[in-house]
């Protein structure tokens, strides 16, 4: 009976993608937040081409100047101006943290539908060499790649970096999945009914697999973003490249705090604050509109209030 | 007769000690929300100097009667007094605990005798040496110290390979012979009038082992000589397991140390080193008076705690503050394996290209001393080289398309006096007056000359005003440097803006401490913003200093410098210089011969540019007067005031409490 | 006995490929890096006092063999085995001649202590807030709880840690900058009370990143729990809400949960790196963060090892455990 | 009247108003039932009819979006009528497995799966009898063995029993308490024809002891031949026509009555079955008049235009059609 009330996935996905984004405006506020706060990060991140300075450009401006209507988040002790930096330091980030999820979520895709399809002795031996990567900690690694790399660690290569070390712990969350879709009964009669493999796997699959590498994606994503901020702020990144982290840190190393220039410091932590929250915001209402069961239980709980 | 080498010697900086983590300690301002709040505390200062009733200390000692030290950093291990191990070093604990023959006072350059007597006296042929101890010295429990111990020492250091000092003494001493209770004969393999120079503490020279205590030690590589039994005036009393401080009391038979005798004045009862972490801690400790002296600050903070708190006081009272006079020197240093560096004329292009002035005021603060010599100006040395070589300076001559030009630029002090009285600080215009602060001279700012230099060997500009090497591809320079050095580190910067505007592409290179070090030692890297001096030690002779450098101890690309002992990390080879080295080797530093050769080997140095040396060291060693004075200060500089250094004990000796 | 050979051996071994394949990845990645320890030690010995180019020579095979580092790597890590069996992981580089061991005992107790509380209790926490959010959806505290941690939980660990230090031990000085404890050691009432003091920062940083996840992972899996065919029976049947909280909601949705519990206590023995740096804390990530930046290779191996063992011996212990906690899993 | 419950004009519909979509399924239009005391009360009808719903209703187990436009449910307990819709919750608690209890559909996934079937009677019994776990257990096995069931099952766990076996525990769960009303939703589909004949013998069994009343829904009318005494058939939401058994089987009037029985296979008759044209319509737009019209054969056009009112055509058979009722009467 329940099936009949919710309204269909396919009912859905015929309305124009407009109608649902109003939709999601109108009815769940998380996704507005979470939007208004990414227009706000998107916005930065596009300013950055119209900076008058070029970022590793030092006393351009006049330094340690509270923000004033000329420079609307202040000026640096490096005389750089602190808005323009900043456009620079979003933008920085968000490049790192994207290309690490894809290069991590594809890696941890591809070898985890890869054990899960494959199975047998192959399986048990990658997957044992997976958990032996899962048990390594991580941020020890990372600090310590880092560290030796640190002078030639261009924007690319932290991504690289953050990526291989965030593949082991997904890839045993796909291959489970993939189990548990090869049980399904629906696989077993698609099969039967003469689907080749691969044509089980796109049609029948991935259909269920998107809306968990999406949801997946944006644990993948937060972790970038932290690591890119943590490793910054030990100052084990290329420190030339403006990013939310090496702002914190250029803040710290000339005691922002000490000697009263707060406004140095707020913006970066400001900014990787909004930025992280509105993203999650966003993304967590945006899953839970696609995915038909939870979509259920919003409508059961909307309908009682 | 070789002789103990130190050649530039990196100095104990705050990195050496401060961990990276700690460094930054780490302080950050929170969402939007609270931004408001902060920024309505943000004209005040949080922290309020409060009375003289500061923070309680760790240990419960009465406060009047304890001197509060920067212990520098944390100990990772806190039940190991073995320091000739080769561990990290414990700065703030060998001039408490141990003790040696003799020292030179970095600031005045005097010769101190402690457990000697007086001055080591020499055969003809420097083939032995005779040493006299003092008598009436005891160890912290009570048994004398005699010749055995001295004796004892060096035998158990040649017989333990890997301690400090000990393959030194099997490279040098053939034999020591006991003659009485206070006399002890070395007799040398080979001459070497500087053999004392181990015993002679500038940092550090060699501790004496308490013979009753280590001749138990099965090994005494790993023997944890703790409580160690003392030669210093203070006993070692508690720590904290997790390193965080040490507690020392004062021997009630204080006069029977070498301290003591030289001091003449029985200091603080009981000594606490505290780890306060970065900075921004040491700051809040000193203005709640919870800190009586620490090693150094960055400008900003130093200027932070100086403008809230009124008893603090570095050096000098006004402008420029920092204690200058560290034998250290910072210097550019080019990779002379590596076109272009090794040509001498584009080493003095990139010279001539920089604007000294700028660098040492915009990027320094204008707090430091600058020096054309790989020595610094400081009192004990600019009397012997940067005065009496002043002349020479002016006439030396670089030839530049036929003609020679004169690049020294004499007038550098005035301009960054005039730089001074701009920024409000009141600064003298006596030359002697201006000398003091800023140095002598440096080269002159002229990028004209610079680039007739370069087009001369074969660059060329292109359309954008880009400098091209003589084989047409663009001019690409990466200078390497370490963060937490924060002078050499905005040195760095400094240069990379100057000869960007010069037409070079120049990339800084930020790395961590290790991996610094280790791209110097294999000589991986075109130039590297780094520091070091020819002068160790207090006095005129500088075999210490210039002996690594001889073309002997030559390490090839990719070989590491240390394997060699050497510091020549530039890879410069310089006949000239080696046959100034050898002829040295032979001169004992007393004569004057020795000084004379010294400051031939330091115009061979400048007139081939073999380094780049800008600015000496400084460090804002703060003192708070609340509780203890007597440190010395700019006006009554009778010694060095660096506690971490094994000499800077009599400097703790003398402290007084405050009334 | 079948059980045993078919199922309990397999995963023994698996646990001994997963432990020696960790050791071997922290035994070789330091090795990789180009600083040689013992040329940074020369470096600062030769930064302190007088040594004879020509002398340095022997004084570097002395400290290399010292510290066992010589041989090939090979050499060493057949070396680094052996002693391993005998439960010497040899001498720290960075402060040599104590025994790695003796460090890392020294600093656990410090990471136990503050992970171990504020695992458990966050875990505690989220777990039943979590439920009784989901249960309770339109109740307001619920909502703002739900919010509050959605909050929380994606800001980057560092910052909240960093913004922590400033308000509450910068801005409004409540608690220390810096350190463990303060005061003699000992089972004293002061020194005890300044652990506590010490502790309470990383502490709370740690809760609320912890118990925001734990919230957020019960609250989705508790809602799916409430809208499954026996919460509805039971609801239908009149059982009291107390008795179908704990006996339906709770126990459906508690294996994940322990098995996330049980790894993250397996994990303690990584020690809290950032919490530890952020605040200074004498744990053992802290040690093991100098020890990465001084390329201490012993002390780095030591404390990894602890960890690989401890998240290994961990996940070994919940595959054992599941079948007590899920029926469904039972291996016949 | 010896009444145990009653739905007068009972209209309930699912009302959805969520990310912008406005839709509400009328599932029970204004339907009127009297069960009375002692008897199996069959509601009849194919699927998406709102057989369900009004056994929901019924039961007084009224959840979003499902919500009561209008009429009333009340049950009779010792010569009192209580208004079902408007107790309050914790009253309608008490009446459930006291007064009226609830086989759900698809009961085959009800059990807490994580617990044994010993401790899921306990939450049942105990929930509404002051008895400790001994009795309780004790009670259940002299409950299962007295109908025939092996009482090594209240040690086991739900997935370690058949379909058919836990689908009459259940219905033991539900009938454990004796309560005069028992309403079973789909209690024989997918299930095998012969554990279809032991859940049904169980049935009989049950009520007969029990001397309550078994309000049956199934589309199965061959289960409605062998165990209902009255049944009512449902369309589109609506009743069409109510009568008891033989009634209902030897003299349908309705013309979906009459279909539903020409489709039940019968052992001796060849003749092919013939489906109706057309499928059952959506219940958020049922179509004007009688809701059967678009499907009828002797649709008129009063059909269309409005609904046939129930008329009483025998002691116990009504029936909601103009053929009947004669409305125009333009067509036979």
């Amino acid at each position: 009976m329940a099936q009949a009330i919710v309204p269909a996935p396919a009912a859905g996905r015929q309305r124009a993608a407009g109608a649902v984004v109003t939709d999601l405006v109108r009815f769940s506020p998380a996704f507005t937040v979470g939007a208004v706060l990414l227009l706000i990060t998107l916005a930065f991140t596009l300013l950055s081409v119209l900076s008058p300075y070029d970022p590793t450009d030092r006393h351009v401006v006049p330094a340690d100047l509270a923000p004033s209507l000329a420079h609307p988040l202040g000026t640096t002790s490096l005389g750089q101006d602190l808005f323009w930096i900043m456009t620079f330091a979003v933008r920085n980030s968000l490049i790192v943290a994207g290309l690490a999820v894809v290069i991590g979520r594809s890696i941890a895709v591809v070898l985890g539908s890869f054990l899960g399809y494959t199975g047998g002795t192959v399986d048990r031996a990658l997957s044992s060499v997976t958990d032996s990567f899962i048990v390594i900690p991580r941020l020890p690694l990372l600090i310590l790649i880092a560290a030796i790399l640190k002078g030639t660690l261009s924007l690319p290569a932290l991504a690289l970096l953050i990526g291989l070390l965030d593949w082991a712990w997904p890839s045993k969350r796909y291959r489970a999945q993939v189990l548990t879709l090869r049980e399904e009964t629906f696989t077993q009669t698609a099969a039967f009914s003469g689907m080749r493999p691969l044509t089980v796997i796109l049609r029948e699959h991935v259909p269920f697999l998107v809306p968990f590498i999406l949801a997946d994606a944006i644990t993948g994503f937060l972790y970038a973003i932290g690591m890119e901020i943590t490793l910054s702020i030990l100052g084990l990144t290329d420190l030339a490249v403006p990013t939310l982290g090496t702002t914190i840190y250029w803040a710290n190393y000339y005691q922002a705090l000490l000697s009263g220039k707060l406004w140095w410091l707020i913006a970066p932590v400001a900014a990787s604050i909004l930025m992280v929250v509105g993203f999650y915001q966003l993304s967590t209402s945006l899953s839970q509109y696609l995915d038909p069961r939870t979509r259920a239980r919003a409508l059961a709980r909307r309908a009682a209030t | 007769m070789s002789e103990p080498r130190d050649g530039i010697r990196p100095g104990l900086t705050r990195r050496d000690f401060v961990g990276r983590g700690v460094a930054l300690g780490g302080l950050l301002i929170p969402g939007t929300s609270l931004a408001a709040f902060l920024s309505a505390c943000e004209s005040g200062h949080p922290v309020q100097e409060t009375a003289r009733t500061s923070a309680q200390l760790p240990v419960n000692v009465p406060r009047d009667k304890t001197l509060v030290i920067d212990q520098i950093f944390r100990y990772s291990v806190t039940k190991n007094f073995n320091m000739y191990s080769p561990t990290t070093p414990s700065p703030t604990r060998h001039g408490l605990v141990m003790d040696t023959l003799w020292y030179i006072d970095q600031q005045t350059g005097q010769w101190i005798n402690a457990l000697a007597s007086d001055k080591p006296a020499y055969n003809a042929d420097f083939t032995q040496m005779t040493v006299t101890l003092r008598s009436g010295v005891a160890w912290s429990d009570g048994v004398p110290f005699s010749a055995d111990d001295l004796a004892f020492t060096v035998q158990t250091l040649m017989a333990s390979p890997g301690l400090i000092w000990s393959s030194d003494m099997q490279v040098n001493v053939k034999g020591i012979a006991k003659q009485d209770e206070r006399t002890v004969v070395f007799t040398l393999k080979k001459p070497n009038p500087r053999f004392h120079l181990y015993f002679t503490s500038a940092y550090n020279a060699m501790y004496m082992m308490a013979k009753h205590v280590w001749e138990k030690a099965a090994d005494p590589r790993t023997f944890p000589n703790f409580p160690p039994v003392s030669l210093g005036a203070y006993t070692f009393q508690d720590v904290d397991p997790n390193g965080y401080w040490e507690l020392y009391k004062r021997r009630d038979d204080w006069q029977k140390t070498t301290a003591g005798m030289v001091a003449q004045n029985p200091g603080p009862d009981y000594v606490l080193t505290l780890f306060y972490g970065d900075d921004q801690h040491k700051v809040i400790a000193m203005k709640q008076h919870a800190l009586d002296v620490l090693i150094d600050l960055n400008t900003e903070a130093f200027q932070t705690l100086r403008k809230g708190t009124s008893s603090v006081s570095s050096w000098y009272n006004d402008f420029p503050w920092a204690y200058p006079n560290e034998l250290n020197v910072r210097f550019f240093g080019f990779n002379q394996t590596r076109a272009p560096y090794d040509n001498r004329d584009v080493r003095w292009a990139l010279a001539l290209a920089l604007d000294l002035v700028s660098l040492q005021t915009n990027y320094e603060g204008g707090v430091t001393r600058v020096t054309p010599f790989q020595v610094p100006a400081v009192p004990s040395l600019i009397g012997k080289y940067h005065l009496p070589l002043e002349s020479w300076l002016q006439q030396l001559s670089i030839d530049v398309d036929g003609q020679a030009y004169k690049p020294y630029d004499a007038d550098v002090p005035k301009r960054i006096g005039s730089w001074a009285k701009a920024s409000g600080h009141n600064v003298s215009d006596s030359i002697s007056q201006l000398h003091q602060l800023f140095g002598i001279g440096w080269w002159k700012h002229a990028p004209d000359m610079a680039t007739k230099l370069l087009t001369k060997n074969g660059f060329k500009k292109d359309g954008s005003g880009k400098w091209q090497l003589p084989d047409g591809k663009p001019w690409a320079m990466t200078i390497i440097a370490a963060p937490d050095e924060a002078d050499a580190y905005r040195l760095a910067l400094g240069a990379q803006d100057q000869w960007k505007k010069f037409g070079i592409d120049v990339t800084v290179q930020s790395l961590e401490r290790d991996p610094f070090n280790q791209r110097q030692y294999v000589g991986d890297f075109d130039v590297t913003s780094t520091w070091g001096a020819l002068a160790p030690t207090a006095i005129a002779d500088l075999w210490q200093g210039l002996n690594p450098f001889h073309s002997r101890y030559f390490a090839p690309i990719g070989q590491s410098t240390q394997a060699q002992g050497s510091n020549n990390w530039m890879r410069f080879r310089s006949p000239e210089l080696d046959r100034v080295i050898d002829q040295l080797t032979g001169t004992s530093p007393d004569n004057a011969a020795a000084l004379d050769l010294s400051q031939q080997a330091v115009k061979i140095w400048t007139e081939q540019m073999l380094t780049l040396p800008t600015v000496s060291f400084k460090k804002f060693v703060t003192t708070d007067s609340t509780w203890w004075t007597g440190w010395p200060k700019s006006d009554h500089a009778d010694r060095q005031p660096l506690y971490w250094f094994m000499g800077g004990r009599f400097a703790v000796q003398k402290v007084v409490p405050a009334k | 006995m079948r059980l045993l050979v078919s199922y309990v051996f397999p995963r023994l071994l698996q646990w001994a490929v997963v432990i020696v394949v960790g050791v071997t990845v922290a035994f070789a990645v330091p090795r990789l890096s180009p600083t040689q320890p013992v040329d940074q030690m020369l470096g600062r010995m030769s930064g302190m006092t007088a040594t004879d180019p020509a002398a340095v020579a022997s004084l570097r095979s002395a400290i290399i063999a010292m510290y066992g580092l010589q041989g090939t790597p090979l050499e060493q890590y057949g070396r680094f085995w052996q002693h391993l069996l005998r439960g010497d992981l040899g001498p720290s580089l960075t402060a040599f001649p104590t025994p790695v061991t003796e460090m890392i005992w020294q600093a656990l107790p410090w990471t136990i202590g503050l992970l171990g509380i504020s695992t458990i209790l966050s875990w505690l926490l989220g777990l039943a807030l979590g439920t009784l959010s989901a249960y309770r959806p339109h109740a307001l505290w619920s909502r703002l709880l739900a919010n509050g941690m959605v909050t929380i939980y994606p800001i980057p660990y560092f910052i909240l840690a960093l913004v922590l230090v400033l308000v509450f031990a910068y801005y409004v000085p409540l608690f220390p900058l810096v350190g463990g404890a303060s005061g003699p050691p000992g089972l004293s009432l002061d020194y005890l009370g300044s652990i506590v003091w010490h502790a309470f920062l990383p502490a709370l940083s740690l809760v609320l990143v912890l118990t925001a996840f734990r919230f957020l992972v019960a609250r989705a899996l508790a809602s799916g729990v409430l809208s499954s065919d026996a919460v509805t029976f039971a609801e239908t049947a009149g059982i009291p809400r107390r008795r179908i909280v704990s006996r339906y909601v709770m126990r459906n949705s508690m294996l994940p949960q322990i098995t996330d519990l049980g790894l993250q206590i397996g994990a303690m023995f990584e020690g809290a790196l950032i919490t530890e740096v952020a605040f200074s804390y004498p744990g053992i990530g802290y040690r093991l963060f100098t020890a990465i930046l001084q390329s201490d290779y012993n002390l780095i191996l030591g404390v990894t090892l602890f960890s690989v063992v401890g998240i290994a011996t961990a996940a070994l212990l919940i595959d054992f455990a599941y079948p007590l906690f899920d029926p469904r899993v039972r291996y016949q | 009247m010896n009444l145990v419950a009653e739905a007068t004009d009972l209209t309930a519909h699912y009302i959805v108003d969520a990310y912008g979509q406005k839709r509400t399924v009328r599932a029970v239009d204004g339907v009127s039932l009297a069960i009375r005391r002692d008897e199996v009360f069959g509601i009849a009808g194919e699927s998406g009819c709102g057989k369900s719903t009004l056994l929901k209703a019924l039961l007084g187990a009224i959840t979003p979006p499902l919500t009561v436009r209008g009429g009333s449910v009340s049950y009779y307990v010792d010569r009192q009528r209580m208004d079902v819709l408007r107790m309050p919750e914790e009253d309608l608690r008490a009446l459930r497995w006291r007064v009226v209890s609830y086989v759900p559909q698809g009961s085959m996934h009800v059990l807490n799966p994580v617990r044994r079937i010993r401790s899921t009677f306990r939450d049942f019994v105990q929930a509404h009898r002051q008895v400790g776990d001994r009795e309780s257990d004790e009670m259940a096995r002299r409950y299962l063995d007295g109908l025939g069931l092996p009482p090594k099952v209240l040690d086991s766990y739900p997935h370690q029993l058949s379909g058919g076996m836990r689908q009459r525990v259940t219905i033991a769960l539900a009938t454990i308490l004796a309560p005069p009303l028992v309403l079973a939703d789909e209690p024989t589909t997918a299930l095998d024809v012969v554990m279809q004949r032991a859940v049904i013998g169980m049935l009989e069994q049950t009520r007969r002891e029990a001397g309550g009343t078994l309000v049956l829904v199934t589309h199965d009318l061959g289960v409605h031949a062998h165990l209902a005494h009255r049944v009512a058939v449902l369309y589109a939401g609506q009743v069409v026509e109510e009568a008891d058994a033989n009634t209902l089987f030897e003299r349908p009037l309705h013309p979906y009555t009459k279909h539903l029985i020409q489709s039940l296979p019968r052992i001796d008759d060849r003749a092919r079955r013939v489906g109706i044209p057309g499928q059952p319509p959506a219940l958020d737009a049922p179509p004007p008049g009688c809701r059967f019209h678009p499907r009828c054969p002797h649709a008129m056009a009063i059909c269309r235009a409005e609904q046939p009112p129930m008329e009483t055509v025998g002691p116990d058979h009504r029936v909601a059609c103009f053929l009947v009722s004669g409305g125009a009467g333009d067509g036979g």
